[in-house]
C-alpha cells in the first residue's frame, strides 16, 4: 500500500492529488506506526503528516498553482544514485540483528534503564514520555527551539511582503516594501 | 466559506470538543500516547478552522498575529526556564528531581511544565505559519 | 545470516529509495518536498522497525501481567525526527511562494533558464 | 554556575533569540545579540582555558549519567572549536548593525537578529554536545534559521540559493539520521564514548561500515566537500554580507569538527583510516578540490562568488590535512580551521565594505575602488596575503604544517602533494591579483552604475566606509598577523587537539 501511493506520487503531474496522497501515505504509515508498538509516533505523524503537512501544502498551492510541467531532463542519473544508495542500504542490513528480535543488542543496553527505572525514577506509566520529557529531555528543548525557528524563519520570509502590481520582479530582485508586523 | 450558517453552528459546537481533547491529550500524556507537542497541534487546528469558517480577519480579532508570535516565544523560555531554575536550584540543567521536596514529584512537575512549554510553542507557531500563508493569499 | 528477518528492512529502503528518487529526479519545487517528507517519513518506519520486539506490546508501563515492551528509544528519537522534518517542509513552503513571486514558475528548469536571461 | 558553563554555552543563546524575535526595534535586538555573542565568547575561553588545565568536562543534562542521559562533553578539540565559532560571532555582530540596517527590512532586523543567534545557538549545540542525536537536532536548529539568513539576500537567486542549499542540507541530515539508526541497532546507545567502546569491541561489521558510509556522506553535504559542494557557491554570493562573513567562517567549521568527531572519536582512528581506508577516498577528493575549485575561482566575474569557490579549495586543504591521518597533518587540519575562519572571516567583511558602499562586489565595479575606500582595499589586500599563505600570516602557518605533514611520509606521491600545496598557492595568488589589479591599477568605470545593485548611487560618489564596518574587519585581519607571527598559541592547542584525537596522550 504505501509503495503504491508512493509511486503513484512519482507518477502524478496533479499537485493537488499529490498533496492528498502525501497525506495518505502520512495516514497509512501512522498505521504501520501503530502496527510497530509506537503509538505515541503514529499520533504524531498523523497530526503533522495528514494534518499539518497537508493544509501547509494546500496552502502553498493555493499561492503557485497546481500543474506540474512536464520535466525533459534525464532520469539517469538519479535513478543511478538511488539505485546505488538504496543498494549500499540493503548491504548494510546483511550484519544487522533479525527484525523484532529480542535479543537485539539495541534492547539490551540503556533501553531497559528506561523501562524498569522509569517507574520509581520518574514515577509516569508512559515510558516514550519520562525518555522524551526528562531523560532526553534536552533533545525535546532542541525540538522545541527548532519549531521557533521554523517560526522565525516563515515569518522572515513570508512576513508582510506587498506586492506592487506589476513593480515586483522587474529589478530582479524580492520587493522588499511593507513591515513584518502587518502580517 | 463565511455565510454558510451550518459550517458556523457545526464549527461552535466542535470547537469547544476539539480543545477539550486536546487538553485531555496534553494531560492524559503521561498515561497514554500524546503530549504536549500533539496538544499543541490539535488545539492549532482548532483555531485555524475557527479562521477558515469565520474568516481570518475575524480569527485575528480574537488572536492577533503578534501573540501567537509571543506564544512561539514564550513556550521557548518556559522550556529553557524549567533548566535555569533547576540550575539555580544547586542541580543539573533540567534536573526535575529538585523542584519538589521528592524527586517522583519534581519529576512529574518538571514534565508537567516542559509539556506546556512544547504547547504554547507548537500552538504559537502553527497559527503564526497558518497566518502567514493566508495573508498571502488575501494579497492577491 | 537470517534472511527472512531482513525482509521487512528491505522494504522499507525500498520506499525509501522512491522517496528519494522523487526528491533528486523531479524538477518541481513542491514535488521536491513531497519527494522529501516521503524519504524522511521512510526512514522514521525504518528506525521504528529497529525498536520493535515481536509479541511486544506499547511502552507503556502496566501493573498487571509482565508484558515485553517495544524498544521506547527509537520512538522518541522519531518523534523529534518528525517535528525537525515538519518544520523542514514549512520553511521550504514559504520559499517555494517566494520563488513563485519572484520568477512567476516553480520549476527548477523554468528557474535556471531565468537566471541565466 | 562555573561547573555549568558547558550548558551555559548553548542556553545562553538560547534564550536570547525569543527575546530578539519579540523586541520592536532592530538596535535593541542587536544589542541582545551583541551581549549574547561576547558572553558566550567569554564562556569558550573559559571552558578552553579549564579543559587546558585540568582535562575534558564533562556534563550530565537533567542529571542522568551517560549513556542514559544526554551528555555535554568538552574537550580540547571542541573547546577550540567553540572559541572560533564565538570569536566570528563576537566580530560579525558590531559589524552587522550597519550592514545589516541597509540590506534588511527595517521591520526584520529583530527576527534577522534572532534567526542569527538561533544559527549560533545551533553550532555551538553541535560542538559542545557528546551525543550523536543530539548533534542532528541542533544541526537542524543552526540549518534552518542558515537557510532564512540566506534567503534574506537582495539579489532574488538568494531564494534559490537558499532551496538548492535547504534540499541539499536535509539530503545531508537524513543521511546522518540513518547513520546514527545503524550504530544504534547495532549498539544500543547514542553516547559518543560509549559508542566508541561498544564499535571497538563489535570488530568489523557490515552494518557499521554501511553507518559510517551514510555519517561521512552526510556531513560531507553539509561541509560542501568537493564533489558535493554544488550549494555553496550561490548561497555564500546572495547572502546579505554580514550572513556570508558568519557562515562562510563558522558553518563548515563545524561541519569539519563533525568529521573529525566521528571519524577519530566514535569509530577511531584505526577503524576510519585502516579498515575503511578513509585515506583512500578523502585525499584524491582533497586534492581534486584544492585544484579545481582554485582553477574555477580565477575564472569569476563576482569577487563574492570567486572567494565561494577559495572556500571550498580551503575545504580541501582540511581535508588534507585530516587525511594525512597523522598528528602534524591533523594538527595542520585543525589549525586552518581556526587561520581560515580569520581569512574569510576578514575577507568576506572587507567585501561587506564593498557592497555597502558600491553596492556590488563584481570585478567591474571594483576598478578603481583603493582610491575611494583605501582602508577597505587595504584590508582586503591583506586578507587576500594570508589566504595566498605570504610569510608573517596565519595562511602560512597552515600550509607549513600541511607541507610538514606531507613530507613525513614516504614515496614520491606526496612530493606531489606538497607540489600542489604550492601552486595553489599560486593560484590564489593569480585570483587575489585580480581584484587588486582592478582596485588599485585601473581607472574607475564611468558615473552610471556598474552593477546595477543600487540604481543613482554609482562608484563616483563613493567613500570609505563607515568606522562600524572598518573596526571588525580590521580586527580579523590584524588577528591574521599576528596569529601569523606567533603561533605557539594555537599551535600548541592544535597539536594537543590532534594527539587526543589519535588517542596519544597530549
Amino acid at each position: 500500500m504505501l509503495a503504491v501511493t508512493a509511486l503513484a506520487l512519482l507518477k502524478l503531474r496533479n499537485l493537488f492529488a499529490v498533496a492528498m496522497l502525501a497525506g495518505i501515505y502520512s495516514l497509512l504509515s501512522a498505521g504501520l506506526f501503530v502496527a510497530l508498538d509506537a503509538v505515541d509516533v503514529a499520533f504524531t505523524e498523523a497530526a503533522v503528516g495528514a494534518g499539518i503537512s497537508t493544509i501547509l501544502l494546500l496552502g502553498t498551492l493555493s499561492l503557485v498553482g497546481h500543474d506540474q510541467k512536464k520535466s525533459t531532463r534525464s532520469s539517469v542519473v538519479p535513478l543511478l544514485v538511488v539505485l546505488v544508495t538504496g543498494s549500499i542500504l540493503v548491504y548494510g542490513t546483511l550484519d544487522m540483528p533479525p527484525y523484532g528480535d529480542p535479543g537485539n543488542p539495541a534492547h539490551h543496553h540503556v533501553a531497559p534503564h528506561y523501562l524498569e527505572e522509569s517507574e520509581h525514577e520518574i514515577g509516569i506509566p508512559n515510558v516514550v514520555t519520562s525518555v522524551l520529557a526528562s531523560y532526553r529531555g534536552y533533545d525535546t528543548m532542541g525540538e522545541t527551539t527548532v519549531i521557533f525557528t521554523a517560526m522565525v524563519g516563515v515569518l522572515l520570509l513570508m512576513g508582510g511582503v506587498r506586492r506592487r502590481e506589476g513593480s515586483a520582479t522587474l529589478d530582479g530582485k524580492p520587493d522588499r516594501e511593507g513591515d513584518a508586523h502587518g502580517g | 466559506m463565511e455565510d454558510n450558517v451550518i459550517l458556523r453552528i457545526g464549527a461552535k459546537i466542535l470547537i469547544p470538543f476539539i480543545l477539550m481533547f486536546a487538553l485531555y491529550v496534553q494531560f492524559h500524556g503521561d498515561y497514554g500516547p500524546g503530549g504536549g507537542f500533539q496538544a499543541g497541534v490539535i488545539f492549532a487546528a482548532a483555531f485555524i478552522l475557527y479562521a477558515l469558517i469565520y474568516g481570518v480577519d475575524t480569527a485575528k480579532r480574537v488572536l492577533p498575529l503578534r501573540f501567537a508570535w509571543f506564544c512561539g516565544a514564550l513556550g521557548v523560555w518556559i522550556y529553557a526556564g524549567v533548566g535555569v531554575v533547576t540550575l539555580f536550584m544547586g542541580a543539573e540543567f533540567l534536573n526535575y528531581n529538585v523542584l519538589r521536596h521528592d524527586p517522583e514529584h519534581g519529576q512529574e512537575l518538571g514534565i508537567l511544565l516542559v509539556e506546556l512549554g512544547v504547547l504554547t510553542t507548537v500552538f504559537g507557531v502553527m497559527v503564526a505559519i497558518f497566518y502567514m500563508f493566508a495573508a498571502r493569499r488575501q494579497v492577491r | 545470516m537470517n534472511v527472512l528477518g531482513l525482509v521487512n528492512y528491505w522494504a522499507f529502503i525500498f520506499l525509501m529509495m522512491v522517496g528519494f528518487y522523487i526528491l533528486i529526479s523531479q524538477g518541481n519545487l513542491i514535488k521536491k518536498i513531497v519527494g522529501l517528507s516521503i524519504f524522511q517519513t521512510s526512514v522514521f518506519i525504518l528506525y521504528i522497525s529497529m525498536g520493535k520486539i515481536r509479541g511486544g506490546t506499547a511502552p507503556i508501563l502496566m501493573s498487571e501481567g509482565d508484558p515485553v515492551y517495544s524498544n521506547p528509544l527509537p520512538h522518541v528519537l522519531i518523534l523529534t525526527a518528525i517535528v525537525v522534518g515538519v518544520a523542514t517542509t514549512a520553511l521550504g513552503l514559504s520559499l517555494v511562494v517566494r520563488i513563485h513571486e519572484a520568477y512567476g514558475t516553480i520549476e527548477e528548469d523554468e528557474i535556471h533558464d531565468h537566471d541565466l536571461a | 554556575m562555573t561547573a555549568h558553563l558547558p550548558v551555559l554555552q548553548v542556553v545562553i543563546p538560547l534564550l536570547a533569540a525569543p527575546l530578539c524575535a519579540m523586541v520592536r526595534h532592530g538596535r535593541i535586538a542587536w544589542g541582545i545579540a551583541l551581549a549574547t555573542s561576547w558572553t558566550t565568547f567569554g564562556i569558550a575561553i573559559r571552558l578552553l582555558a579549564q579543559v587546558q588545565a585540568e582535562g575534558p568536562i564533562s556534563y550530565a543534562l537533567g542529571g542522568w549519567a551517560a549513556p542514559v542521559g544526554i551528555e555535554y562533553r568538552v574537550d580540547l578539540v571542541n573547546a577550540f572549536v567553540l572559541v572560533i565559532v564565538t570569536a566570528i560571532g563576537a566580530v560579525v555582530t558590531p559589524y552587522a548593525l550597519k550592514s545589516v540596517e541597509q540590506e534588511i527590512d527595517a521591520a526584520k532586523i529583530p527576527l534577522f537578529y534572532a534567526a542569527f543567534v538561533l544559527c549560533l545557538t545551533g553550532l555551538l549545540g553541535i560542538a559542545v554536545t557528546g551525543d550523536v542525536f543530539n548533534v542532528f537536532v541542533f544541526l537542524e536548529v543552526s540549518s534552518l534559521s542558515a537557510y532564512a539568513l540566506i534567503a534574506l539576500g537582495q539579489d532574488r537567486r538568494a531564494l534559490t540559493a537558499a532551496y538548492q542549499y535547504l534540499i541539499m542540507g536535509s539530503i545531508g541530515a537524513t543521511f546522518i539520521v540513518i547513520g546514527i539508526g545503524m550504530m544504534y541497532v547495532m549498539t544500543g546507545t547514542l553516547n559518543m564514548v560509549d559508542l566508541s567502546v561498544l564499535l571497538a569491541e563489535l570488530g568489523p561489521n557490515r552494518t557499521v561500515a554501511v553507518a559510517f558510509g551514510f555519517l561521512s556522506v552526510g556531513i560531507s553535504l553539509k561541509l560542501a566537500l568537493f564533489p558535493l559542494h554544488f550549494w555553496l557557491p550561490n548561497a555564500y554570493t546572495y547572502a546579505p554580507s554580514a550572513v556570508t562573513a558568519f557562515i562562510a567562517s563558522t558553518a563548515t567549521k563545524v561541519a569539519v569538527y563533525m568529521l573529525l568527531r566521528f571519524f577519530f572519536t566514535v569509530f577511531g582512528g584505526v577503524f576510519s583510516f585502516d579498515v575503511m581506508q578513509l585515506d583512500r577516498v578523502l585525499l584524491p577528493l582533497a586534492l581534486v578540490a584544492i585544484f579545481s575549485m582554485s582553477l574555477v575561482a580565477i575564472f569569476q566575474a563576482n569577487v563574492k562568488r570567486m572567494l565561494a569557490y577559495s572556500s571550498v579549495a580551503q575545504i580541501g586543504y582540511m581535508i588534507l590535512g585530516i587525511s594525512m591521518a597523522s598528528v602534524t597533518g591533523l594538527t595542520a587540519g585543525i589549525l586552518h580551521l581556526f587561520n581560515h575562519a580569520l581569512i574569510k572571516g576578514g575577507l568576506f567583511m572587507a567585501l561587506g565594505c564593498v557592497m555597502y558602499r558600491v553596492g556590488s562586489v563584481e570585478i567591474e565595479a571594483m576598478r578603481g575602488l583603493a582610491k575611494k575606500m583605501p582602508w577597505t582595499m587595504a584590508a582586503f589586500v591583506a586578507g587576500g596575503f594570508s589566504l595566498i599563505g605570504l610569510p608573517f600570516t596565519v595562511g602560512f602557518i597552515s600550509k607549513w604544517y600541511l607541507i610538514l605533514g606531507a613530507l613525513e611520509r614516504d614515496g614520491w606521491q606526496w612530493w606531489l602533494v606538497v607540489g600542489l600545496v604550492l601552486t595553489t598557492s599560486l593560484m590564489a595568488l593569480v585570483y587575489i591579483w585580480r581584484v587588486v589589479e582592478a582596485a588599485y591599477f585601473q581607472e574607475a568605470p564611468n558615473a552610471e552604475s556598474p552593477g546595477g545593485g543600487f540604481p543613482g548611487e554609482g562608484t563616483s560618489a563613493v567613500v570609505e566606509a563607515p568606522l562600524a564596518l572598518l573596526i571588525p574587519t580590521w580586527v580579523l585581519i590584524v588577528a591574521n598577523f599576528y596569529f601569523g607571527i606567533d603561533a605557539t598559541f594555537t599551535a600548541k592547542v592544535a597539536g594537543s587537539a590532534a594527539r587526543s584525537l589519535m588517542g596519544i596522550a597530549p
